[in-house]
């Protein structure tokens, strides 16, 4: 019975859809991070979301949380580099807010995305305008808690939350990096795109597309 | 792309199971997690470990052995291995005195030994890192990710290696790895680039005749493009750039490290050593230890960086200490 | 064409004053000619000199020292040395026990030593010569100039010269070094061409997706092109016509050497010697000993080059006696 | 005063002439030992003939016996590969047949040239059609043999030489080497011309334009 929320099928189709949608974009990812990074962040988000996908195929689930901590187990020790400790920290701290839930509908995602997001944030330190995936995360983290008070369905929230996921992937171009491997550049990464916002504006559509209307 | 390798998906396995093989008096791996052990896990000394990325070999995986390191953990190619990996190596080769983590330093690297260092003390295993930031080339700052690890990574942990196969303690140990670090300086450029196995491309494209000045050991591009020179104005702006950083004065003892990227010929690591050694003695800095090779490499890519340390006594002494490791071997 | 170099007349001379200065403790220049020479000149032993053209780095000037060459006479960039060189470090290492050349089989080095061999019997000093002749690409012949001489000449060198260190005769060490030629094979391949730094241009040009099967060490083009296949089917075409050749049998114990053309990354190496180890296992050929690395390079070429040396108890003994040489070392 | 003959002024002229003919051919002869060697031929023959030249030019000479010795001496320890030895020794036994004359005539060069041509024979082993210079020297040396039984001037002797020595130049390029590095393509080795062929022409070259008519 689909009521519009969030729930174990559909969290299940949500890994789905990112693993897919971090296919088609692999190469893309990784020449971005060829610009201003060592040219693996597509490789390594698809090793680790193929992972993920396996090993929430091959259990069974009555919360949505335990799909999301399984998912950051295996990103935390399939991905590697900087992205895969962020992420699993991210879907860590998220499925922890959704523990033993059977659904999410907008205001419960919003607070789960809110405590992955502070997640990153006291992991990586970065800051916004450092020219990460923060960028991306954070104004859409506000977006999904605006909607909410709103009194906004969940897929109007994903898709408000989109729609600032991408605006701050963009406006990362003109930044100089100041956090990961694209800091080392100074300001010659400036004018480039930083990758691992662009994986989180992905991971965003995925979620989006996930839900139906 | 052209490599000597069957998938991409298995070049870092492979080249693991290759090493093995070739020296079982050696190393071994361990038999669940991505990580080269010592084969003889001596128990009374602290347990030396490493990682990062792979496609830098001989480092990290070519210097586990005696008075050097207890244990490294390859990620992929030019990725940072996951937290399992740390966390079960030094579980493997913990004899009791603790583990000392010597840590690049990138954001990947030290997030991830950090979780595996939160999980051993978790279990009341002494742990400590220490985070290697050399190179000269990126501005240190604290509102960035600050100094990229390079060539003072192989220096430090064999120096430190053989001050852990003394029977030091870990707060020793980990005291000495920071003296190093203190002490070491680093910079480096690239003639070419490096083609990641499954991205299948190079990195960043060099025209005939660029080269790429401050470059990291990860392929990243660096700091600075220009035309080519000769190994001389490229050893004085490398070199210089190294020498005032700490900065290195006339009379100091140094160890001079010509390191080669992976893809250029030891002749001309000499030709670079030549030149470090004759600026060195203009500005009076004694060379005492050298080391020239390949040993911090980027895949085939072409160019090499200078490493400068400054030497005490006790450096020294452990530097001249043996060492067997598949990677660096005297004294035994 | 982007080297660290300084001029290209000067690529050889420079890159050898590096070496002396890097380790002098190991090795000297010879103060006319161009020879590297053995620091602690010892008397009471054969004299073991070998040479040929520069560009194969560390061969042959790296591997001076105890146990191994007590001289090494560099020509230009692939390019014979000339008589006076060895004639000069014949005279300048001979401790009264004779002289014995290490020649690889080129016309080249051939008619060059031949003529420095023929000065120095002029003189009564006593002189051996073996041709090294261990590259099965090339189809043996007698109205051809045969087969060239590769990676079993750095396998002779160490072999040949803890023999001499532990005070020989010229016959024993000329007998042995004739063994271990018969008893050695090798094939190479090129993923790329390379450099001669005064041509400044490839020596040959490959595509993107070619190789070149049965090259030799001067980066002359080998035997055959083809697409490029993974390192187990290039291991499985280099080491069938090895194995066959001498023929290696099941039961054989051996020495298996994969080694580096320069610039392929040591984890590719590693792979290739992965295959290799199991390719060998099937036939039931046993690898007692082995060495993986660049040792006999052609400048910053790509791609590997197997060789095997079917061992006996003396060959085993030698190649564990101690080393000390700036490319080859341990024991010591 | 110009009888024709080789005296040690011409002598000195033909060293200089080899060395500027080597030069201008430097790439060529490189290009060449490209195809089937190891792409030195032209650096060291340019590196040889300049010292030679230097050599030359800072004696004083009585006979031309003494000019080639020099040269060859220099070429022996300064060229180096195959072509060093080859071209010693082919100087050095044609030096020992001019040992102690002032000039030469077409006669004389012809025994010297004939003399240098059996010591790369006896040295190299080569036979004709191996694909050496052997190709190009002995239908030279004996077009300067036959010229002087028909009593030829020197000059009309060493431009029958250099047309048969082009023939036997051009001669090599269908050959299978069997001999030198270019044995080691077999096959492969056919359609290329070989490089001491070339280089063989182009000394011959130089000694007929250090002759006037
Ligand atoms: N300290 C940090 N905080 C937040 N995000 C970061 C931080 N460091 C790096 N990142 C993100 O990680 C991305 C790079 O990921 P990836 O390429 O997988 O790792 P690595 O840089 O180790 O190769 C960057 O584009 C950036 O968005
Ligand atoms: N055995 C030989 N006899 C006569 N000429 C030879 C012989 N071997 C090689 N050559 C000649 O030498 C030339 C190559 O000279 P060079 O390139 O200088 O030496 P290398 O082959 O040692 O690099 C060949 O083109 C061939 O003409
Ligand atoms: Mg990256
Ligand atoms: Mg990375
Ligand atoms: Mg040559
Ligand atoms: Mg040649």
């Amino acid at each position: 019975m689909d009521n519009g929320k969030l729930d174990v099928t559909k969290a299940i189709e949500t890994v789905k859809r990112i693993k897919d949608i971090v296919d088609v974009n692999k190469e893309y990812l990784t020449e971005l991070d060829s610009a201003i990074g060592d040219a693996d962040h597509g490789i390594n988000m698809s090793r680790g979301f193929a992972k993920a996908l396996e090993k929430v195929k091959s259990n069974e689930y009555n919360d949505i949380g335990s799909v999301f901590k399984d998912v950051a187990m295996t990103l935390m020790s399939t991905v590697g580099g900087a992205a895969g400790p962020l992420y699993g920290t991210f879907f860590m701290k998220a499925s922890m807010k959704l523990a033993g839930q059977k659904e999410a509908d907008l205001p419960l995602l919003a607070q789960a995305f809110r405590e992955g997001l502070q997640g990153v944030v006291s992991l990586g330190k970065a800051q916004l305008a450092d020219k990460t995936m923060v960028d991306a995360l954070t104004p859409a983290v506000e977006a999904l808690e605006s909607a909410a008070k709103d009194g906004l369905s969940l897929k109007q929230g994903l898709e408000k939350a989109l729609a600032m996921a991408e605006k701050g992937m963009k406006d990362t171009i003109p930044m100089v990096a100041r956090k990961g491997r694209a800091s080392y550049l100074g300001e010659r990464s400036a004018g480039h795109q930083d990758p691992g916002a662009t994986s989180s504006y992905l991971i965003l559509k995925a979620f989006c597309d996930a839900l139906e209307d | 792309m052209k490599k000597l390798i069957n998938e991409v998906e298995k070049v870092v396995e492979e080249s693991l199971q290759g090493l093995a093989k070739a020296h079982p008096d050696l190393v071994k791996l361990h038999p669940s997690v991505r990580a080269v052990l010592r084969v003889d896990s001596p128990k009374e000394k602290v347990a030396v470990i490493s990682g990062g990325g792979s496609g830098h070999e001989p480092m990290h995986t070519g210097f586990v052995g005696f008075g050097m390191l207890d244990a490294a953990c390859p990620g992929e190619i030019f990725t940072s291995p996951t937290p399992d990996q740390m966390y079960e190596a030094a579980k493997a080769v913990n004899g009791g005195k603790g583990v000392l983590y010597i840590v690049k330093n990138y954001s990947g690297d030290i997030m991830n030994f950090q979780m595996a260092a939160d999980m051993l003390a978790g279990e009341g295993i002494p742990v400590e890192q220490v985070i290697i930031n050399d190179d000269v080339a990126v501005e240190d700052s604290l509102y960035t990710a600050g100094r990229r690890g390079v060539g003072g990574t192989v220096l430090a942990e064999k120096i430190v290696g053989a001050k852990a196969e003394e029977g030091a303690s870990l707060e020793e140990v980990k005291k000495l790895c920071e003296r190093v670090n203190a002490n070491v300086r680093s910079m480096g450029m690239a003639l070419t680039s490096c083609t990641v196995p499954a991205a299948g491309k190079p990195t960043f494209e060099l025209g005939p005749d660029e080269m790429e000045i401050g470059i990291g050991i990860h392929g990243e591009p660096g700091r600075q493009r220009m035309k080519v020179k000769t190994a001389r104005e490229i050893v004085e702006m490398l070199a210089t750039t190294v020498v005032e950083d700490l900065p290195f004065k006339a009379g100091d003892e140094v160890l001079a490290f010509v390191n080669g990227m992976g893809g250029t010929p030891l002749s001309e690591l000499y030709i670079v050593y030549n030149d470090l050694s004759d600026f060195l003695e203009k500005k009076g800095i004694k060379i005492v230890r050298n080391l020239v090779g390949n040993y911090i490499t980027s895949l085939e890519m072409q160019g090499c960086s200078i490493t400068l340390l400054r030497l005490d006594e006790e450096m020294k002494r452990l530097w001249d200490a043996p060492v067997c490791t598949p990677g660096l071997r005297w004294g035994m």
